[in-house]
């Protein structure tokens, strides 16, 4: 089995599981702590960027993307988010510049 | 290699005698086999949707509402419109011919998830189901755009399993294309690089990118107006300070993608039958594959064209018309790569080419009349007239549904195993070209004269060009029949096909006709370009020709 | 541009059962079944991306509303879900790692736990949308509110601003839209996981061949991706006025 | 010019012939190029049919002619973007001083209200020669308000106010259409647009004694008791309304906000939505208090201040800090 190219094959180690674990979990106390604090137009900023952190830790490492030897996953994870912001952002490009408000 | 060009007996193993018995079809993996199953239900809910078509034009022969009453009318066109699109045009040439003929084109036994893509047949089943009942439990008059507050708020008729139908059927296309692209990925015989490619499948590679992340949103769109109806949620709810241009947002999201899931795989029949009949290589290889994939991913950011005058920002509405002209140009490049191809040819017209020639002039006519609508201050005018509706025949009918037929006849000898009778292959593409624009031309010039669109009653001064519409919508629809009684007459009488009518290139026609269940005898392997038409020789007589 | 997978041994002796017919190798049949998954998880994306589509425009909108509606939200509710999500992520992680080596009832144990803690998640979730049901913050003829807007505590009783409760409704809409969708995926991967459980004790999957538990592991973070969003973004809007 | 052209619309406003221009200038381009594309395929099969013993000429292709008929379509295109843009620009932006009428939209009818207080189901009667801004809302789902023979349209949506505005240039009556499907009656939902000589508008306009929608939107404020809170001779609970229409806002959050008609009807229906600078949030909402025939003629009211009182009510400078906020 050990000679095929595969995605999958990587083993993760025990220790390595649990730091990320430990720094997710390190991460929700920090979203719960930030969001009690008043930083102005931050707290959202924050709150995002920690979620980001977040799930690219579990896309890496829980999920093996760092790992895979194809360039295949990356790139679907890529254009999933690359579509999902131009939904986001081209709806919003209307609501933003509307006269109504 | 092509010498495989030798007529067969019949009495070869091929996968259509494989095995017997319903259950064998029903229960099947093989994708040839799910390919007819898809063939049987999409021409069920074509003709239906024909049907209902038939009955929309009759009705507006006259001007007043004197048929049917206005609430049967507007039935009428919404489950026109519903059946239509999602039952036939994003299924029928992705889950027919694509299912049939990418595993073939690629060298590969069968598609990446066989039980997948029997699951997506049966999904489209469910949906079709749900979308029978809707039709029999009295209809539904939403519009097929669903669109709020009107549908969750205003209507008591069927919208629920309406909406659930759509979803279901969704599901059914994200599968399919998740499915195409894992195969043209993970499945190409040994030597079949991308550039290798035939265009066909480089076309539904572009179409599934679409299927697999555009459909998702319409999905969870309609839910939430089935939400809204059963629940009471409120996102779409101007009462509740719900925007109801939000659901034309997510809508249409999707729904213009939608229209090249429905046009990129008639191009990529097209190109096919462009080299074919030309005998010659595809003009300009790589635009052609490059113009597909910039068509699929440019079509994602035009949405809002639907919208300019639903009353979103100016600003917005400068952004999207823009946008929109950049489809304009992979547009062109195809159009003129076909036409370009066809120089110093050696040109045949057997009824495939009488197709493209159709699809060629058909969707050039379409595409401008799309730089129209794509044209602001044109778009005010004309967007909800008929001229919208005939634009959108032209690309829809003209286009896809002239380039299924199409790739149907050209095809039709390697999925029966016989040759269907060319003179009333002929008349068929004549009457249905004749038809077809007798048919939706006048639409345009109503359409500018300002006559809006799902009227069912309207002033008399449009009564002349909408009794030539429906006068040509008769001749269309024997266009219509003609092909499906000569293909089941063929199945029977036809003379039996050899592996490679047309002498035409590709790995489906190295097989036999109809292939072997696995497709090949032996795992093919590809040592030359695509379109190789200087290697393969002429047949020495044109079976179906004169 | 990469030659084709098929490409490699060509005459590779099917010994595996668990190879199907059309694939030419393992290595091809695995690849093939994970770009299929990810493609699926893409499709997901989208998803629930309209959703939060709809939630972005209206938070835009109704910023202060939001605020006082996402406050009526239980946060240590959330934040221990949170965590709970988390875990099972990490649950998961050990159960492919276990059938990578092989491990069979360490592969149960950790499937068994996935199950365990995806229930607490949706106890607690069922335990949040009582409470819903009682505060009438259920969207529909019932629904009443009556809150303050974030940061008026403190003001005299005249100036106190009041949240329009429509748009709370909204909030609500899309609070149960959204946890809703995310629940229903959860509810699914737990009946894969409880499926998975029993094929692992039958012995069905091997070293060789694991891919029903590798592919049912990455739906299973992508679920757990969502609420990371989802947490911060329903339970912690406006919290510290 | 048209007249005499079969299957051509009328054509009564400022803006048609900017329309049909852009239009003819299209189909021609079209025809040009369907013409060329037909031309060449049609040229094409005869030419280079199959013949015995010639063999079809293998081409790969050519990048130089790829990018001319991508390039050359491309410019071209970008003349319909930007002449297109130019009209909508010029349809989406009315001018001063237009006369304004109101319309509410309903399954299955247009409720049409004039300023001078004329009201009209189906019908709307303009004056030949002036500019003409419709303000328009639907009590229900969506409509679309279109007058082919004015080349215009849009969509009249529920909860807000929509805009569209013409200068008819020739006396008839035209089409009136609901565009945007809208239920059962739909198509029945038509009228017609009477575009009149002045003379003959002003006897129509005399006829009945109705009231300026002004005035009765000044009654209502009375009658609603928002005259004890915006005050005109003074600053009073709420923000002094005179002057404040069409100018900028500023708010409590420091956001800048022009009181424009949509802005009046969300003061009134949600007052909390955009509070002014430095007064309090005290008023209650009208929402389900007031139809929409009413909010027109609150609206209308607001905005007659500026005209009648404009010595009272500029002092509130650029930025006003009067609006209808309580």
């Amino acid at each position: 089995m050990s000679d095929h190219d595969s995605s999958s094959e990587h083993i993760s180690s025990i220790g390595s599981s649990i730091a990320i674990w430990i720094a997710l979990l390190v991460g929700t106390v920090v979203t719960v702590l930030a969001a009690n604090t008043d930083l102005g137009p931050f707290n959202i900023i924050v709150a995002l960027t920690i979620a980001t952190i977040k799930a690219t830790l579990v896309v890496l490492f829980f999920m093996h993307v760092k790992y895979t030897h194809e360039k295949l996953v990356p790139l679907v994870i890529v254009s999933a988010i690359f579509f999902l912001f131009l939904l986001l952002g081209l709806s919003m490009a209307d609501y933003a510049t509307r006269l109504w408000h | 290699m092509a010498t495989a060009a030798v007529v067969e007996t019949g009495e070869r193993e091929n996968y259509l005698n494989a095995t017997y018995g319903l259950k064998s079809w029903l229960l099947t993996v093989d994708h040839k086999r799910i390919a007819l199953l898809y063939l049987i239900s999409i021409t069920f809910f074509f003709f239906i949707g024909g049907f209902f078509a038939l009955l929309i034009r009759l009705e507006l022969l006259t001007p007043a509402g004197d048929l049917v009453q206005s609430d049967v009318y507007n039935k009428l066109f919404t489950m026109h419109g519903q059946v239509m699109i999602f039952f036939f045009l994003i299924p029928a040439v992705p889950a027919v011919l694509g299912n049939f003929l990418i595993p073939i084109m690629i060298g590969a036994k069968d598609l990446a998830f066989p039980k997948i893509n029997l699951l997506s047949w049966y999904l489209y089943i469910i949906g079709g189901t749900l979308m029978i009942y809707t039709i029999l439990a009295g209809g539904v008059d939403t519009g097929w755009t669903f669109y709020t507050p009107l549908s969750t708020e205003f209507l008591d008729t069927n919208v629920i399993s309406a909406a659930l139908a759509v979803f279901v059927a969704g599901f059914s296309s994200i599968l399919t294309g998740l499915n195409f692209i894992v195969t043209i990925h993970r499945m190409r015989a040994p030597g079949m690089t991308w550039n290798r490619l035939p265009l066909f499948v480089w076309s539904h590679y572009a179409t599934s990118i679409i299927q697999v992340l555009g459909t998702p949103v319409v999905a969870i769109a309609i839910v939430l107006v089935a939400l809204e109806r059963l629940l009471h949620l409120g996102i779409f709810n101007p009462a509740l300070g719900g925007d109801p241009l939000l659901f034309q947002h997510l809508f249409w999201f999707y729904s213009h993608p939608a229209v090249y899931i429905m046009i990129l795989p008639g191009m990529g029949i097209i190109s096919e039958v462009v080299c074919c009949f030309s005998r010659k290589r595809i003009f300009g290889y790589k635009a052609m594959a490059l113009a597909l994939l910039g068509i699929a991913v440019i079509g994602f950011l035009v949405w809002a064209h639907h919208m300019f005058v639903a009353g979103i920002s100016l600003y917005a509405a400068l952004v999207f018309s823009l946008l929109t002209y950049f489809v304009g140009v992979p547009s062109a490049i195809k159009v003129f790569n076909w036409t370009a191809t066809m120089y110093k040819g050696s040109i045949t017209y057997q009824t495939p080419m009488l197709y493209a020639f159709a699809f060629i002039g058909l969707f050039t006519i379409g595409g401008l009349t799309g730089l129209f609508l794509a044209s602001l201050g044109i778009d005010v005018h004309v967007t909800d007239t008929y001229f919208v509706v005939a634009h959108f025949h032209y690309v829809m009918v003209g286009g896809m549904v002239v380039a299924y037929l199409a790739g149907m006849h050209f095809w039709w000898p390697k999925i029966s195993g016989r040759m269907y009778p060319e003179g009333w292959g002929k008349l068929a593409a004549l009457l249905v070209f004749v038809g077809f624009n007798l048919t939706f031309f006048p639409q345009f010039i109503l359409g500018y004269m300002g006559m809006p669109r799902r009227y069912h009653a309207y002033p008399p001064e449009f009564q002349v060009l909408n009794v030539l519409s429906t006068a040509g919508a008769t001749v269309l629809a024997v266009g219509y029949l003609l092909p499906m009684v000569y293909f089941l007459w063929s199945m029977r009488y036809g003379p039996l096909a050899p592996a490679n009518p047309w002498g035409a290139a590709g790995l489906e026609w190295q097989t036999s006709s109809p292939p072997p269940t696995f497709n090949f005898e032996d795992q093919p392997v590809v040592t030359w370009e695509a379109y190789n038409y200087d290697e393969i020789p002429d047949p020495e007589e044109d079976p179906g020709a004169n | 541009m990469q030659t084709s997978p098929a490409a490699v041994a060509e005459n590779h002796a099917h010994d595996n059962p668990a190879l199907l017919h059309h694939f030419a190798t393992e290595a091809q049949q695995k690849d093939a079944a994970s770009l299929g998954m990810w493609l699926f998880l893409a499709q997901e994306v989208m998803f629930f991306g309209g959703m939060f589509c709809a939630y972005l425009v209206y938070r835009y909108k109704y910023f202060g509303d939001f605020g006082s509606a996402s406050q009526q939200l239980n946060m240590w509710l959330g934040a221990v879900n949170t965590v709970v999500l988390i875990c099972s992520s990490l649950t998961v992680v050990l159960a492919v790692r276990a059938a990578q080596l092989g491990k069979r009832m360490a592969l149960v144990f950790w499937l068994v736990l996935t199950i365990f803690l995806g229930l607490v998640f949706l106890g607690i979730k069922a335990d949040e949308y009582a409470e819903k049901f009682e505060k009438h913050h259920v969207p529909g003829a019932r629904f009443s509110y009556h809150e303050l807007l974030p940061g008026q505590e403190g003001k005299p009783a005249a100036e106190q601003q009041y949240a329009n409760p429509r748009h709370a409704e909204m909030y609500f809409s899309l609070y149960f839209a959204m946890t809703g969708m995310h629940a229903l995926h959860m509810i699914i991967g737990v009946g894969i996981f409880a499926y998975l459980a029993i094929m692992a004790y039958k012995g069905r999957y091997t070293p060789e061949y694991y891919t029903p538990v590798e592919n049912s592991g990455l739906y299973w973070h992508f679920v757990d991706i969502v609420w990371i969003y989802l947490f911060p973004l329903l339970y912690l809007i406006d919290r510290h006025r | 010019m048209f007249q005499h052209v079969p299957f051509w619309p009328d054509s009564a406003s400022t803006l048609s012939p900017y329309v049909d221009g852009l239009y003819i200038f299209l189909l021609l381009v079209s025809f040009a190029m369907t013409g060329l594309i037909f031309t060449m395929v049609g040229l094409f099969a005869v030419k280079f049919r199959k013949r015995p013993g010639v063999k079809a000429e293998q081409i790969e292709g050519s990048t130089l002619l790829e990018l001319t008929w991508s390039i050359i379509p491309f410019g071209v295109m970008m003349i319909f973007f930007v002449w297109g843009a130019l009209i909508y620009f010029k349809e989406r932006t009315p001018p001063q001083n237009t006369a304004e009428v109101y319309v509410v939209a309903k399954q299955w009818m247009w409720k049409i209200e004039h300023m001078e207080g004329q009201r009209e189901i189906n019908e709307l009667h303009v004056p030949v020669g002036r500019d003409v801004k419709l303000i328009m809302t639907s009590q229900d789902v969506i409509h679309s308000f279109y007058m082919p023979a004015f080349r215009i349209k849009q969509d009249v949506l529920p909860g807000r106010y929509t805009m569209e505005w013409f200068h008819a240039t020739k006396p008839g009556t035209y089409h009136l259409f609901c565009a945007e499907y809208c239920g059962t009656q739909h198509s029945g939902m038509i009228g017609s647009i009477v575009v009149m000589q002045d003379r003959d508008y002003m006897a129509w306009m005399s006829g009945g004694g109705n009231q300026p929608l002004a005035v009765t939107g000044q009654k209502l404020f009375a009658e609603l008791g928002c005259i004890t809170c915006h005050r005109s001779d003074t600053q009073g609970r709420g923000p002094n309304l005179v002057g404040v229409f069409g100018k900028p806002v500023l708010l409590e959050d420091g956001r800048t906000v022009t009181a424009d008609e949509n802005y009046v009807r969300e003061s009134i229906l949600e007052p909390g939505a955009k509070i002014v600078k430095g007064f309090k949030p005290v008023m209650p909402t009208f929402q389900g208090q007031v139809t929409d025939e009413q909010l027109n003629a609150l609206v209308a009211y607001v905005k007659s201040l500026n005209q009648s009182q404009s010595g009272q009510g500029v002092n509130a400078t650029g930025m006003a800090t009067a609006t209808p906020q309580p």
